[in-house]
């Protein structure tokens, strides 16, 4: 579905990805580890455009999209949530998750979906009038990520959706994650909390200081030594 | 006290606070999307005025009605004005986009130094006179002496654009892509929102309604030179500030604000302090109210 | 051993919401205590409030500096408390971004250095002196967190975790007595997360202060702390050790979850 | 053949763009119309040759990006910022631009003399504005009115009392630094573009007391015959006079400097630009954000002050219409042209702006649009400013510092 | 030298361009004039053109350039106060200034700048004969003084409320200044009705009339109004309209009809394809003033040039005019309009 071939990025003078290449193919949840600052982040903007990659190419669904802007690439059926959340605070929960469907004109069908985003996350339908600047932080993230599926994404790209929250909650994401990949959406997941995320992935990626330095099964990373004993603390 | 005269001032006031509300919903919408105190915006308005003025010249030789040439002249300044708007942000915004944050306003007064000498050039120096383009309504006769039909014309112009954008961007799928481009332009992006179209969009219509100002302003004092715009921009500015500068109705809020702070104290006191006056009065209401009328406290999580 | 901090039925409204109602705690010297709840508890604002960055509502916030007495500190500006020796971190990292790692660090030394503008323009030599300290008290520091390579560097170049470590060292350069750390691992992977265990260790014992900390990580709470107060919807609703915390079936409904937790 | 469709589109759109404006010229005295058409050629011809430059100045701007980043060296700066990080090349070029500087007056005309005077006030307006613009990140935008007090104080001072120039100069820059922190009162809850506009109104009220109060200061008519600085009683030619003030104003201008760059690297410095960061990790590090606030505005106007005075000085004359908005505009045009926070930059941002109108009089009615259409360019290509700021950079011997290339 | 280098300074750009533009147009008209002629006395006149615009520090830039560049005579300042910037420095270089536009009286009757001349008369000569009309011919009791804070206006402005003061038979009912470029007076206009003034005395110029005069006739207040020659231009009448019937202003005695007058306004039109603005008369009959003394001295010489200023008279488009000691025109006559029918019409 997705393959990233050979794309180096930088910030400035700074080059933070390294001939990455990987790909994703439909259904799966893969997974992204590494260390603070490796470059997973960046990944993931490189592909929605938001830092183009400055050689390399990458394609959707056989289609270059390494050039396109932003906009465009999320026309495809790409979603985000970011790092940061990224809410917009003056917005209310509910203008944020129409926001969400910007690109769709299926009145009826958006209004189910996001009935099923309220199904998800209960706590959303009571804050719907709520601003999301006021939000808590788990909140905010749940937001985001509904937010993210009300665009019907195939892809959606998850940024460490755990960051700062409460274990509870965590619980709760991941169950999530499995339940949208399980209704049809190729899933790539970055995350620091790798034990959780390898648990709940097919495949997955390590990556360090902007070179792909592994890939294997989940399985088979969470077994792994060197894996054991870089990310999961063990 | 002389409920007249308070009367009459507080009329004037209402006048000239929906002039400088009708320059500073423009300004304020151009803030709210890039956060860029565009200080060209007052040389849009007076483009729109000389623009107005020559359809009306050129109209006027031909022997067509005051209506008809009012309007035409709104239509095509505004057409214009809209053009120039989207013409400036390409030229000397766009290529600054994530440059800090001074440098486009430094780029915007650049801009409006080059646009009074581009009429200066173009067009002339002089102070020309305008053509009253507004009929007198009859039913206005009675008060004509404290409120003529211009006055009407202006506060109901200003008004209902104040309305119409509010609506405008609370309601309609653009406005909110409008809003969520000016909290924050990358996430709107990820949403698939073109974020240089929204921009462009908001320059078109912030500059039409100085250009809808430039007209109808200029057939109110009946004159027009390429300074107006400097004068009204420094007003307008300080009206979309005053009332929270990124909100609409509160351009409104604060124009009415200033003018009829300015002109109470014009009024009462004397008009040779009636500025001294009117920045006086937004320092001491800023103190209390460090976001305007109604701007909101940004709240910074820490 | 004597208490650094005493905290007593602190409150705090933001309009109608009541973010901390009637919260009691005490740090005791040489103590690591953590502060644990739900998103949106009130642990950010508990610091906020006693840090001056916010005034409380309600309660009194007794603080004690190493070796002086007991100060009230509420309502007192942010500057004043720092002052006085208490330190803090942000949840959301808050760097001078365009200043160096070393100035950040410098700046930090503020309110412990006294030149004044008469002393920049004229420089005489005491100083000249008191500059050359600053900078060599605040290079130890960074080669103490192990950021001294990156001195040189504009601190928004550094990747998060080194950053999370710049504003600790940032924060001890106000040599303080009590220090205030909010989600120091946020965003750490665990393998980071041991070696910011190591360093908080390690800061406590060399610098002999008090430590406050929240955070969500529980490998890093439970192993660290000594005592443990949990909040909820800006209460506090436990309070006790690790093996405690644990166990408390309140604090796994609310927080842990029915999975336990390292 | 594609650059040719978006030049042939772009001269097109600009002939409409401009048509109404260019192209008719009506007289609503006479009712004349008078049309135009060569003035449409001539935009259309000349934007199609001018896109083809603004394309490649554009991609040329991406590619220095590229090139930088490929070669992984530090962002590349303009040359001369480059010349004067070598001490190599800076003390030699310090000492020769002292030297030039010291005799220049004798070498040229007095003409020449007078405007190189106008750029070293500049510099003195615009390191004093960079102290609360560049280095304490507060969007000011009303320096002008404290230029005004300082003339102000030093006419008025001489106009009532006959006090002489040199107890004038210190007074006049502790009155603009007393006015700088009593503004600084009401607005320190302020942040940004309400700071920026309350400034503004802040230097406008000035402007206006100044120009309302007749009985004091003359009003519009301003004040005249105010005294040149005296050098010892003697009687000086307008012609000496302006060499004997071309050498005070050098004198404080490099004073200035190197006030402004100790200041920078000081504690205090330190807590300014830590201000402009970030102001609620500013105070949790133990600084008082008001008392470094007010720092920072008294020492910014303080120079204003100063400059002021030698203005007044200068002129002999002075009324309000030199202390507009617009020139408040001007010297923030200085600090941001140059590179916020750079003190070179503020040297090169205000040659670029004082100097270049003058020297572009040979266009005579063409000298403010092309000034203007040269402040846009300058940002468009150069958005950081010619001299982009940076961090200071320490020395520090330390054996177990590894030695890489740019640790 | 070969040439005689004609120095004009003045507002050429900025807020005030309107007012020094003109006298460019007219340096221009008539260099070209005397050139094509074969120039005075058989040297060709050079303009120097610098733009101050009406700023003290750029008018001493201005002034320091033209001497530097050698300029003989120059036709400028346009402002009152870039004048007083300026003439120290002329003064000491012994050159030749003469403004059509720098109203202010202390320029001449403060003694202190030798070489200042004008084509213009001072603004007390004007608010004395303003306010002697309003008394003695419109029979004004209460008057409103009116003006728009700058320089002119406001000097106009305290010397009619100083003479009517000093009259005795009629009062201040309001001294005012109104902010030019306001959108609007209306506030000043209410007060006018409310001290129920009879007379309007204005000091400033004709865009900020209009504007009060305007909005006086469309609240339907009916007070006089008197005003200076800044007024008395046909622009004004044009964009007041109707509005302009019947305002008092005065100006120099009538040109109109002097043949110099007519074609230095045809000249202007043939040039420029536009009417002159404001300044135009008096700036073409300072040039042509300064130029026939060097002609007629047959030298460049201060002195010399400075001399037959003051004892010749010479053909303007304002009239004979020769200077007096302190530099102030004499000849330049003033008398009161009326607007009548969309025209002025010199009252006798
Ligand atoms: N805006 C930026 N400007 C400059 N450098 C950046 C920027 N964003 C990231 N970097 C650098 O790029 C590298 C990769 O960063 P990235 O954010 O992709 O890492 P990450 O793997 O997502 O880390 P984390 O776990 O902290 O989120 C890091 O070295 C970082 O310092
Ligand atoms: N300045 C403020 N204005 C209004 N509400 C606030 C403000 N600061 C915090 N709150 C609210 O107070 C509550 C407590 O917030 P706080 O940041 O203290 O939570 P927290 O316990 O730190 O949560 P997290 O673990 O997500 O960081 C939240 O509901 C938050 O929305
Ligand atoms: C052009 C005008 C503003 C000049 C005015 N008459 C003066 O004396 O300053
Ligand atoms: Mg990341
Ligand atoms: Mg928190």
């Amino acid at each position: 579905m997705l393959k990233i071939n050979g794309i180096n990025t930088f910030y400035g003078n700074i080059h933070a990805l390294h001939d990455v290449s990987l790909h994703i193919d439909e259904g799966e949840i893969v997974t992204l580890i590494g260390a603070n600052g490796a470059g997973k982040s960046t990944t993931l903007m490189s592909i929605c455009g938001g830092t183009p990659p400055r050689t390399g190419e990458i394609t959707f669904e056989g289609k270059p999209i390494h050039q396109m802007k932003m906009d465009q690439i999320v026309h495809l059926g790409i979603s985000q949530v970011p790092e940061g959340r990224l809410i917009f605070p003056d917005l209310t929960v509910m203008e944020n998750l129409e926001l969400g469907a910007f690109l769709r004109n299926d009145k009826d069908a958006i209004k189910r979906d996001m009935e099923y985003a309220f199904h998800l996350f209960p706590i959303l339908e009571e804050r719907q009038k709520q601003t999301g600047g006021t939000l808590s932080g788990g909140e905010q993230q749940m937001l985001a990520i509904s937010r993210a599926l009300m665009a019907r994404p195939r892809l959606l790209l998850l940024d460490e959706p755990s960051l700062g929250l409460a274990p509870i909650i965590i619980q709760q994401i991941f169950e999530i994650i499995q339940k949208v990949n399980a209704s049809g959406t190729t899933v790539f997941l970055v995350e620091q909390n790798a034990n959780q995320a390898l648990k709940i992935a097919h495949r997955g990626y390590v990556m360090e200081t902007g070179h792909i330095t592994m890939e294997d099964n989940a399985a088979t990373l969470l077994a792994n030594e060197d894996v054991k004993k870089a990310y999961l603390g063990l | 006290m002389d409920w007249d005269f308070f009367i009459e001032l507080g009329l004037g006031g209402l006048t000239r606070g929906s002039i400088y509300a009708l320059i500073a919903i423009g300004y304020t919408m151009v803030y709210g999307i890039i956060e860029l105190i565009n200080f060209a915006h007052g040389e849009i308005y007076m483009l729109g005025a000389f623009t107005g003025l020559i359809v009306a010249g050129v109209m006027g030789i031909y022997g067509f009605p005051a209506v008809a040439i009012l309007l035409m002249a709104i239509v095509i300044a505004v057409l214009y004005c809209a053009a120039y708007g989207y013409t400036m942000e390409k030229v000397a915004y766009k290529p600054l986009r994530g440059a800090a944050r001074l440098s486009p306003l430094i780029s915007a007064i650049g801009m409006s130094l080059f646009l009074q000498n581009y009429i200066i050039l173009a067009q002339t120096s002089d102070f020309l006179p305008f053509p009253a383009l507004i009929p007198d309504f009859e039913f206005m006769e009675p008060i004509a002496h404290i409120f003529g039909s211009t006055d009407l014309v202006i506060v109901v112009a200003s008004a209902s654009s104040m309305a119409a954008l509010t609506l405008f961007i609370k309601f309609t799928k653009l406005g909110k892509a409008m809003r969520a481009t000016a909290q924050n332009r990358k996430m709107a992006m990820l949403l698939g929102i073109n974020a240089d179209k929204i921009i462009s969009t908001t320059f078109i219509i912030g500059s039409s309604l100085a250009a809808l100002g430039g007209v109808l302003i200029s057939t109110h004092s009946g004159q027009l030179n390429f300074m107006i715009g400097f004068i009204a921009g420094v007003k307008a500015f300080t009206a979309a500030v005053l009332g929270g500068i990124g909100s609409i109705p509160g351009a409104m809020l604060g124009g009415l604000f200033l003018g009829l702070a300015e002109s109470y104290a014009a009024g009462y006191i004397s008009s040779d302090y009636e500025d001294v006056f009117a920045f006086s009065l937004l320092v001491i209401f800023l103190i209390f109210r460090p976001s305007g009328i109604l701007g909101k406290a940004p709240v910074e999580k820490v | 051993m004597s208490t650094v901090l005493n905290v007593n039925a602190l409150s705090k409204s933001f309009g109608g919401l009541r973010a901390l109602n009637d919260v009691d705690l005490k740090v005791d010297s040489g103590e690591i205590v953590a502060l644990i709840g739900p998103n949106g508890a009130g642990k950010t604002t508990f610091f906020n409030c006693i840090t001056g960055i916010y005034e409380p509502t309600d309660g009194d916030v007794l603080f004690t500096p190493l070796g002086k007495t007991e100060r009230r500190v509420n309502g007192m500006k942010p500057n004043s408390v720092t002052e006085l020796g208490m330190a803090r971190t942000f949840q959301n990292i808050r760097l001078f971004k365009n200043m160096t790692v070393l100035e950040n660090v410098m700046v930090a030394r503020h309110c412990r250095t006294k030149a004044g503008i008469l002393d920049a323009l004229l420089r005489p030599p005491h100083v000249k002196r008191e500059e050359k300290e600053n900078i060599e008290k605040s290079y130890e520091l960074l080669k103490y967190v192990g950021l001294n390579q990156h001195y040189n560097d504009l601190a928004c170049n550094l990747p998060y975790g080194d950053q999370r470590r710049l504003e600790i060292a940032r924060a001890m350069a106000t040599e303080p007595s009590l220090l205030l750390l909010d989600e120091p691992a946020a965003g750490m992977n665990p393998q980071e997360t041991a070696s910011l265990k190591q360093l908080v260790l390690d800061i406590r014992d060399r610098f002999n202060l008090a430590i406050l900390l929240i955070e969500h990580d529980m490998s890093m709470v439970m192993s660290l702390s000594e005592r443990i107060y949990v909040m909820e919807y800006g209460c506090l609703i436990s309070q006790g050790t690790p093996e405690e915390i644990r166990k408390d079936p309140q604090v796994i409904k609310a927080y842990l979850g029915e999975e336990s937790h390292a | 053949m594609q650059g040719l469709k978006q030049s042939i589109i772009t001269s097109l759109w600009f002939m409409f763009l401009t048509f109404p404006i260019m192209v008719v010229r009506v007289n609503t005295i006479e009712n004349t119309i008078e049309w135009r058409w060569m003035n449409l050629a001539y935009v259309g011809v000349g934007i199609f040759i001018l896109s083809y430059v603004w394309r490649w100045a554009l991609a040329r701007k991406e590619a220095k990006q590229y090139e930088t980043v490929s070669t992984d060296k530090p962002k590349k700066q303009l040359w001369i910022s480059r010349a004067m990080e070598e001490p190599a090349v800076a003390r030699p070029a310090l000492a020769v631009a002292f030297a030039v500087s010291a005799i220049l007056p004798l070498l040229v005309s007095t003409y020449q003399t007078n405007i190189f005077i106008s750029f070293l006030l500049y510099i003195i307006l615009g390191l004093g504005l960079n102290i609360i613009v560049g280095v304490a990140g507060l969007l000011f935008l009303g320096h002008a009115a404290f230029y005004a007090i300082g003339a102000y104080s030093y006419a008025l001072l001489n106009h009532y009392f006959g006090i002489g120039f040199w107890v004038a100069l210190p007074l006049g820059g502790l009155f603009a630094c007393l006015g700088g922190i009593l503004l600084a009162f009401p607005v320190l809850r302020l942040r940004g573009d309400y700071l920026a506009i309350v400034t503004l109104g802040f230097g406008e009220i000035i402007r206006l007391v100044l120009e309302n109060w007749s009985t004091l200061t003359g009003g519009p008519s301003g004040i005249s015959n105010i005294d040149r600085p005296g050098l010892f009683g003697m009687d000086l030619s307008v012609a000496d006079a302006n060499i004997y003030i071309y050498y005070i104003v050098l004198g404080l201008a490099i004073v200035t400097i190197i006030s402004v760059q100790r200041l920078k690297n000081s504690r205090i410095g330190r807590a300014l630009q830590a201000l402009r960061e970030d102001e609620i990790a500013c105070q949790a590090m133990g600084i008082d954000r008001v008392t470094v606030k007010l720092m920072a505005f008294g020492l910014g106007t303080a120079w204003a002050g100063l400059a002021g005075v030698i203005f007044a000085a200068k002129t002999t004359f002075i009324n309000p219409a030199s202390f507009t908005f617009m020139e408040s505009a001007i010297i923030l045009s200085i600090v941001v042209l140059g590179g916020m926070g750079s003190n070179l930059g503020v040297i090169l941002g205000s040659a670029f702006l004082v100097l270049m109108p003058e020297y572009l009089r040979a266009f005579s009615e063409y000298r403010m649009i092309i000034f203007a259409s040269a402040m846009v360019l300058m940002m468009v290509f150069r958005p950081q400013g010619l001299i982009a700021p940076k961090g200071r950079k320490y020395h520090i011997d330390d054996p177990d510092l590894v030695k890489e290339g740019d640790a | 030298a070969d040439t005689i280098k004609l120095g004009v300074a003045g507002a050429h750009s900025g807020d005030l361009a309107s007012y020094g533009l003109p006298t460019v147009n007219a340096a221009k008209v008539v260099v070209e004039k005397i050139n094509a002629a074969g120039g005075i006395n058989g040297k060709q006149v050079e303009l120097l053109i610098q733009d101050d615009q009406c700023k003290p520090e750029q008018a001493t830039n201005v002034a320091t350039k033209l001497v530097s560049d050698g300029a003989n005579v120059v036709l400028g300042h346009i402002c009152s106060g870039a004048t007083k910037a300026a003439l120290p420095i002329y003064t000491e270089a012994k050159l030749i200034a003469m403004s059509p536009s720098a109203t202010n009286p202390m320029l001449t009757q403060s003694g202190d700048y030798p070489t200042f001349f004008r084509t213009i008369a001072s603004d007390d000569m004007q608010a004395r004969l303003g306010v002697d009309f309003a008394i003695e011919k419109l029979g004004a009791k209460k008057i409103a003084v009116l003006h728009d804070k700058g320089d002119y206006g406001k000097g106009y402005a305290e010397f009619a409320r100083k003479f009517i003061e000093e009259g005795g038979k009629a009062e201040v009912v309001m001294f005012e200044g109104v902010t030019p470029g306001a959108p609007d007076y209306s506030a000043v206009v209410q007060k006018i009705r409310r001290f129920k003034a009879d007379t309007v005395i204005y000091g400033g110029y004709h865009p900020e009339a209009s504007k009060i005069i305007s909005q006086m006739r469309k609240k339907r207040i009916k007070a006089n109004f008197v005003s200076d020659d800044g007024v008395k231009d046909d622009t004004f009448i044009k964009v007041a309209g109707k509005n302009a019937e019947g305002v008092y202003a005065s100006g120099p005695i009538d040109v109109s009809n002097l043949p110099m007058y007519k074609e230095a306004i045809a000249a202007h039109v043939k040039m420029f394809g536009s009417e002159p603005g404001a300044f135009y008369p008096a700036a073409y009959a300072a040039t042509v003033a300064m130029l026939t003394a060097i002609e007629r001295a047959d030298s460049t010489d201060y002195e010399a040039v400075t001399a037959k200023l003051r004892s010749e008279f010479v053909d303007t488009p304002v009239g004979k005019i020769k200077f007096n000691e302190k530099g102030d025109a004499e000849g330049v006559g003033f008398s009161m309009y009326q607007v009548q029918n969309g025209k002025y019409i010199e009252l006798k």
